[in-house]
């Protein structure tokens, strides 16, 4: 149970193909997130495994059921919706309960379960108020508890957190993660957060276009991006690319270096530059250093590397770290 | 949002009203156009026959077609120019922190809820009756002529009256729209250097654009009918200085009872109307898109 | 059972409804509804609903107009079980016959009836010196009107009719064109109003109301010159004979003692001003409840409802018009001044030779054929823009010669 | 713009505003003052506004003439239902125009608000033979539907323009909880829209109350509405104008009365979602 | 030129008293930073500067001259708001060349100047389009454009990143720095967002409830914090605070360490705890450990650190990166 596969599912809005076709498997328990840019098509993705839009060709498959052709009602899953969707007219409780009512569940029944809810989710001192009266992040679990009472097989978020301050989503983000490891229940998350991405996810699918780019653990994708894309997409800051002819000198069209694999000196190094804007955090420091006949290279260094605006440094990338790419961006191993 | 199933779910709970309408719109027109070309007059039964063009020819002939035809126009956009402008001011006057907002606005709502009739009555007998009006009142007590504003002005004065009962109307959605006016835009244009009448220029009044349209297709729709104010202050009169075109229908129907003569006429009006209504959709349809 | 009545809200029907009550203790199974309106919505709504047979009413206030047409059209029932005591030779004979249908039959009972009279302010005359004669000429009316005028005191010499409508000013006008020697329509029903009797009759008309007439003369009916008189703004008022009832009631008038009364003026070619109208009661063919509705009329306009009123409002306001008895009663006479002046002016009146030279038409203020309501309001209308100087009198006669020979061919009556 | 405003412009704005709402309200305030006057005061030249003797006798005239409360309760009754059943209809159809939007809804929706624009008069003796056919002549459900229909688009129009704003999401939210269609529409847009939905039912209440063609020409006097009341005032013989003054303050005393205690819904309701 | 002074300036709304009272000086072509944390007045004291609320009591003075009683417009300030609050039914050149209009420049020199700051902020293929036509970063330096043309005598910006998404928001941060070292001028720029604070300000003004908490640069407050307010407020993730005996062993009422400034072993330490949640960032992974008798704390290690969800970790603040705090929570230095 709690298994989703997409068989060479495909979309098309009017004449415009979001979604060429996708082949996915989601293992049952898998926290799977999907990360992209904007409107690559991750929410139509998402969606579709919901019902809320009809494919335009392939199958869905869920929990070993053909579902293409269900109503999203019949699907058994639940979804947390960006902008939460509570139901303003009602109180945390209807709100909980609303699935349970809708299924036709006896009253002592309802009311079990959503103080079970309502516990695990730290609301039962909330349960009669109007969401209006919530913060951000208790609306946040309203939505996750009208998810949970139904015991769906699996849970569908999009892009859940992004309503809230920086604050709180680093909370939720900690909160989601322990709640999937008590239900142990599928989950599919959408963000184009790929911090969330790296730090929730099982596996993690990077779309682009439609088309998906890899699928793998979140590390994978960090150590070994099968192409380009995915290597400029998963790691903050971005990794820095340079082609010509050093990549040559590496045997790839294109050879790519995270900012932290990037080791600096003031004596001697690989390539010399010029600091330009130091971004100072205090812990770090991200210095854009303008590389001769390279451009601009992002190096982090400790918050207390001695360098100032206008130093001549000399950088040199880590033994092992160089990605290396060919000429279509395909990852060199 | 749309699977098939919400969209077979949508035909079917739209049916209802298109059906309806469709059903009221047609079915009364049918008849209308079918009577249109009778010889029916209600006094005379029995005599029903058919008449071809004629009574379409003899409605586009009369001599107070043009007449009414014009006075259909100057009746909306007399009364929409009234109560856009004044209802923009009267909107910014009501927007200024005042003592008592509450009691103006319900003041200012007040004749929108009043039946046309009525007010049309009380406008005539109490305000433009010349003798014992209070206009003439107020004339007289200034030594001056008192003006009879039915005679003199019919179309003026029905255009008045009219506009009195829409003004609350447009200052009420004007007012509400000048409300929506985002707070820190009206911030940047004073940083910007504007000054209180360019904001208004530059920032209100493109605002309020939107608003204005909504003001305009409404108001067109019931203007375009004006009847009850017409019947009850000119008669249509003096002579047909006051007559617009559903009135002139009126005078066919329930004058002369001539029902193949008004049902022509009805159904020029209805044609007439379409253009308009035409026109003004293409208008409305391009601001309530954006 | 329930009676629904439509009526005009005029003062004798309004008082009538307030006397039902009388009615209804007399026939404790009939109830009264009434449906009141003015007077030409209730002609447009009781019209289409005979017309198309909606049969929402039982009995109809009609006028003289509407009686022999819609009699024609077999709309109405002819009135023949209206009680032993009804008495209907007791109906003055020229209200009867308007009555009367081709059969012989009475198709409406006469609430009251009316012809027109001259009203005017005995004090003002006095003042200036005049004296009005039992039957006046028009010129002597004019050159009254001028002299009483006193436009700073908001006196007018004279208020007239000028607010369009077939019923309105057409009434007026059209009897008082009699007067002058016009006429609607020759013998083959060709309009006249390109003949110089329209003009003389228009011009005299226009210049007078121009010179003596209150402002806003144009929209004046019958309601706004009542007001006017009653409130003393008025040296002279020519109008329905009824308003003397009302001019003399002191609670309502202010100078209720200082009202004379005398004949409509005429212009010496043998044809008086006056008018004749009456409203009636009939009833309709699509009625279920004949029964209970003959019961009413003949209530409403029998004997016994005169006393009735006598007894609780006084004799002067009785419904006038209609009934000889009425006339002989010495109380009536003594209550209502104005009583033989009414019954001479009825008796003037002559439906079926209206005018100085022939015409092919029944009705002295209208034309007795359908087409003369829609006809009639249109002229009056060119005739009201006439008097509000919007248009000057050669245009509208002009106007009103082409719109009457559109709607004449149009009707098939000019072939 | 939260920089003080001065007391001094705050009372200059003050006393030009109440000028020009007692100058718009002032033909009421005139005709609610003579209704108390006798008819001669009423006309008396020159007028007084308030130091005359108030007296009831014209509310006593009007209500032995006619039977008030029977019209008035056949305007409420007819307002108030057409605009419920104009409700219940528009509903799914608003539902279905804002939430499963083709690229011809506008049309339709322009299309709807187009029939409005038939002049009354020229379908008049069709109606009135339609409804002497099915008897529905002088019933207050013949008054009902009438009204429905001619207020349906506007209701329509309005409830479109608020379901709007509705965000779509809360409706999938509903329907993956499990929710048929009509649970959706019954528990949650609704109950969402009642603002809207009660803004919307003031207006329609107001225009059907006002409607005076064919609550006049379709009734006789079971089903006659306020409309027809008045109708009888217009000129009688005689003075009129105090009784006039007197009926027409009972003719839209109720109306006004609703308009000014719910005038934030019906303000709301006058805009149309012409203000975002 | 543009420098800005306040002198004892206290704001109150009705009986709410949102600023008590601050005095501050801004020097010329400084770039100051506001922060702090939601309702703390920081929006308040910027549009006092620009003249939009009325001061309560104190006295602004702007470049030189006192301006506390000058409508906004006669101040020569330039506002860029969260909203960006361009003019929807202007083009993007109008927008830009309003406030030149609004002075009655010729058109001549109005064009000019608008294509230059077109230029400047890579604007110029987009003149003629509407704002709701451009993507959020197009419309964010419009709004920029707009303050731009009148060379005001300095900028304030209320948050202008905030509507932004975090890619978007990296790049228009460094757009801004870039900008001030062009421009000169000097920049007023709240946030709330202390990775901003400390990537762009020369000098960083801490507010809490209307009050200022420490005025200094960001390294400063970093590595000296004045108080537990400032501390816990600077740095990502949050500071580690520490009460009670082991406090008390380092002769303070509580003491704090920052994440980056913990180090972790499997063998020994000063403190033992059990690994919670572990988030992997690639680069860095932030460790939760649950602490004996301590609580939560929150370790930054490097990404291939080899512990797992249960193992047992010692940790030990680094030398001299203890910041003590009296009772009162002031700094003991
Ligand atoms: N109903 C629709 N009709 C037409 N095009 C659509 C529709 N819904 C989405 N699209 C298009 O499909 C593409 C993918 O949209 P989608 O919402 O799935 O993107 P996304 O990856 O979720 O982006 P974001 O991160 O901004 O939410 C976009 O180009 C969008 O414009
Ligand atoms: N016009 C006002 N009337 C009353 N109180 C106000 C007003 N404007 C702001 N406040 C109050 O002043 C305090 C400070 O508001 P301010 O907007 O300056 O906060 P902020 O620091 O900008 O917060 P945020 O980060 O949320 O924008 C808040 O408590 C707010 O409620
Ligand atoms: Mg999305
Ligand atoms: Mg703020």
């Amino acid at each position: 149970m709690g298994s989703i596969t997409l068989n060479s599912v495909s979309k098309v809005f009017g004449a415009h193909t979001v979604i060429p076709s996708i082949d996915l498997k989601i293992d049952e328990g898998e926290f799977v997130v999907f990360v992209g840019p904007s409107g690559c098509g991750k929410s139509t993705l998402l969606r579709l495994i919901a019902g809320l839009e009809d494919v335009s060709g392939g199958k869905i498959v869920i929990d070993g059921k053909d579902a293409t052709e269900l109503p999203p009602a019949k699907r058994r899953l639940s979804m947390v919706f960006q902008s939460y969707a509570l139901y303003p007219h009602m109180s945390v409780r209807s709100n909980i309960a609303f699935p349970l009512k809708m299924a036709g569940e006896d009253t002592s029944v309802i009311d079990k379960k959503v103080a079970d809810a309502a516990r695990v989710l730290n609301l039962t001192d909330y349960l009669d108020r109007k969401p209006r009266q919530l913060s951000g992040g208790q609306r946040q679990r309203v939505a996750i508890g009208r998810a949970i009472v139904r015991q769906p097989v699996a849970f569908l978020f999009d892009e859940p957190l992004s309503n809230l301050d920086a604050a709180l989503r680093v909370n939720m983000r900690l909160e989601i993660s322990q709640l999937h490891q008590q239900l142990k229940t599928t989950m599919v998350y959408v963000t184009h957060d790929q911090v969330e991405a790296m730090t929730m996810a099982d596996k993690i699918v990077v779309l682009n276009r439609g088309n998906v780019e890899q699928v793998g653990s979140p590390l994978d994708l960090y150590h070994r991006p099968d192409n380009l894309f995915v290597a400029g997409f998963i790691g903050s800051p971005k990794m820095n690319f340079i082609t010509g002819d050093i990549a040559k000198g590496y045997g790839a069209h294109t050879i790519g270096v995270r900012p932290e694999h990037l080791d600096l000196s003031t004596s001697a190094g690989a390539w010399r530059g010029t600091v330009g804007v130091a971004e100072h955090l205090g812990s770090d420091t991200f210095l854009h250093i303008a590389v001769d006949k390279v451009g601009t290279m992002t190096a982090r260094v400790g918050g207390d590397f001695p360098v100032r605006h206008g130093d001549q440094v000399y950088l040199s990338p880590q033994e092992g770290r160089v990605h290396r790419f060919d000429e279509t961006g395909l990852a060199i191993r | 949002m749309a699977t098939l199933h919400t969209r077979s779910a949508a035909r079917a709970m739209m049916a209802p009203s298109v059906l309806l309408l469709l059903a009221w719109m047609v079915v009364p027109l049918a008849m209308t156009i079918y009577f249109s070309f009778l010889r029916y007059n209600l006094l005379m039964p029995g005599m029903e026959e058919w008449a071809g063009f004629s009574n379409y020819r003899y409605f586009l002939t009369d001599p107070a077609f043009f007449q009414a035809l014009f006075n259909t126009l100057a009746i909306v956009l007399g009364v929409l120019l009234i109560t856009v402008i004044g209802g923009i001011a009267l909107a910014i006057l009501l927007d200024q922190p005042m003592f008592g907002q509450g009691i103006v606005r319900i003041l200012v709502i007040a004749p929108f809820l009043i039946m046309p009739t009525v007010a049309a009555l009380v406008w005539k007998n109490m305000f433009m009756n010349p003798v014992n009006g209070l206009f003439a009142h107020l004339a007289k007590a200034v030594g001056l002529q008192p003006y009879d504003f039915l005679n003199n002005s019919p179309l003026m004065s029905i255009i008045v009256i009219v506009a009195w009962q829409w003004l609350p109307f447009a200052t009420l959605i004007l007012l509400t729209a000048l409300q929506s006016l985002d707070e820190e835009q009206k911030e940047a244009a004073q940083m910007d250097g504007a000054g209180a009448w360019s904001r208004f220029i530059y920032l209100t009044l493109p605002h309020l654009s939107r608003a204005i349209t909504v003001v305009i297709l409404i108001q067109t729709i019931f203007l375009l009918s004006v009847f009850a104010e017409i019947l009850v202050t000119t008669n249509g009169g003096p002579g047909t200085q006051s007559t617009n075109l559903t009135f002139l229908v009126y005078a066919q129907a329930l004058l002369q009872f001539d029902v193949g003569g008004a049902s022509a006429g009805g159904i020029i009006a209805v044609i007439l109307a379409n253009i308009v209504a035409f026109f003004l959709m293409r208008m409305i349809g391009k601001t309530l898109e954006a | 059972e329930t009676l629904t009545i439509a009526t005009v809200n005029n003062g004798d029907m309004i008082r009538m409804q307030k006397l039902t009550d009388d009615f209804t203790s007399k026939n404790p199974d009939i109830q009264l509804e009434w449906v009141t309106l003015e007077e030409n919505v209730l002609r447009q709504r009781v019209t289409t609903d005979i017309a198309t047979k909606g049969g929402q009413y039982d009995v109809l206030t009609i006028g003289t107009y509407e009686v022999p047409i819609w009699a024609k059209q077999g709309w109405l029932l002819p009135l023949e079980n209206l009680g032993a005591d009804y008495d209907v030779d007791d109906l003055l004979p020229a209200i009867r016959s308007g009555l009367t249908g081709e059969d012989g039959k009475l198709y409406a009972a006469p609430f009251y009836g009316e012809s027109s009279m001259v009203m005017y302010r005995k004090d003002l005359f006095e003042k200036a010196g005049l004296t009005m004669p039992d039957a006046p000429t028009w010129e002597f009316i004019a050159d009254a009107a001028r002299k009483i005028t006193d436009k700073n005191n908001e006196i007018y010499g004279i208020c007239l009719r000028g607010k369009a409508g077939w019923g309105e000013n057409m009434a007026f006008l059209t009897a008082t064109a009699n007067a002058f020697g016009a006429r609607w329509f020759d013998e083959n029903w060709q309009p006249q109003f390109d003949q110089p009797e329209w003009k003389n009759a228009l011009d005299f008309y226009v210049k007078l109301m121009n010179d003596a007439g209150p402002p806003g003369a144009s929209s004046n009916g019958f309601n706004e010159n009542l007001a006017l008189f009653q409130t003393g703004k008025c040296g002279m008022w020519i109008d329905a004979t009824v308003a003397a009832s009302f001019v003399t009631n002191p609670k309502e008038s202010t100078v209720a003692d200082k009202v004379g009364f005398a004949l409509a003026p005429d212009t010496g070619l043998g044809k008086r001003g006056n008018w004749l109208w009456a409203w009636n009661l009939a009833i309709p063919a699509g009625t279920q409840k004949q029964a209970a509705a003959e019961k009413f009329v003949a209530w409403a306009t029998g004997k016994e409802y005169l006393n009735l009123v006598a007894e609780k409002e006084g004799w002067a306001n009785v419904p006038p018009g209609t009934r000889t008895s009425l006339y002989e009663n010495a109380e009536y006479q003594k209550a209502a001044p104005f009583a033989k002046m009414t019954l001479d002016s009825i008796n003037a009146a002559d439906p079926k030779n209206p005018a100085v030279k022939p015409v092919p038409y029944v009705g002295v203020q209208f034309v007795a054929i359908p087409e003369f309501q829609g006809l009639g309001t249109a002229v009056g209308q060119q005739f009201a823009a006439a008097l509000a100087g919007q248009v000057s009198v050669d245009q509208a006669l002009q106007s009103a010669q082409q719109l009457a020979v559109r709607e004449m061919t149009k009707a098939g009556y000019i072939k | 713009m939260a920089r003080n405003v001065s007391t001094q412009r705050k009372i200059v704005v003050t006393v030009a505003a109440w000028a020009i709402g007692i100058l718009i309200f002032f033909p009421i305030l005139w005709t609610f003052l003579t209704s108390f006057k006798t008819e001669a005061q009423a006309i008396a030249s020159p007028p007084s506004l308030f130091f005359f003797d108030w007296t009831m006798e014209n509310y006593h005239e009007v209500q032995a003439r006619s039977d008030y409360f029977k019209h008035f309760m056949n305007s409420v009754v007819i307002s108030i239902g057409s605009t419920l059943l104009g409700l219940i209809i528009a509903i799914p159809s608003a539902w279905a125009m804002a939430f499963s939007p083709t690229p011809k809804t506008k049309d339709v929706l322009m299309w709807m608000l187009s029939t409005k624009m038939m002049p009354p008069v020229g379908v008049l003796v069709p109606m009135y033979l339609i409804f002497r056919n099915t008897g529905l002549l002088d019933t207050r459900l013949g008054l009902v539907i009438v009204l429905t229909l001619i207020n349906l688009p506007i209701i329509i129009w309005m409830l479109y323009t608020y379901f709007k704003e509705i965000p779509g999401e809360i409706l999938e939210a509903a329907r993956m909880d499990g929710a048929s269609l009509a649970k959706e529409i019954i528990y949650v847009l609704t109950p969402m829209a009642i603002p809207g939905i009660a803004s919307t039912l003031l207006l329609n209440i107001i225009l059907a109350w006002n409607e005076a063609f064919w609550t006049l020409n379709l009734t006789a006097s079971k089903a006659a509405p306020l409309t027809a009341f008045i109708a009888s005032y217009s000129s009688p013989e005689g003075l009129f104008y105090a009784k006039l003054s007197a009926a027409s303050t009972m003719a839209i005393a109720p109306i006004l009365i609703l308009g000014w205690f719910s005038q934030k819904q019906l303000v709301r309701g006058l805009t149309f979602g012409a203000v975002k």
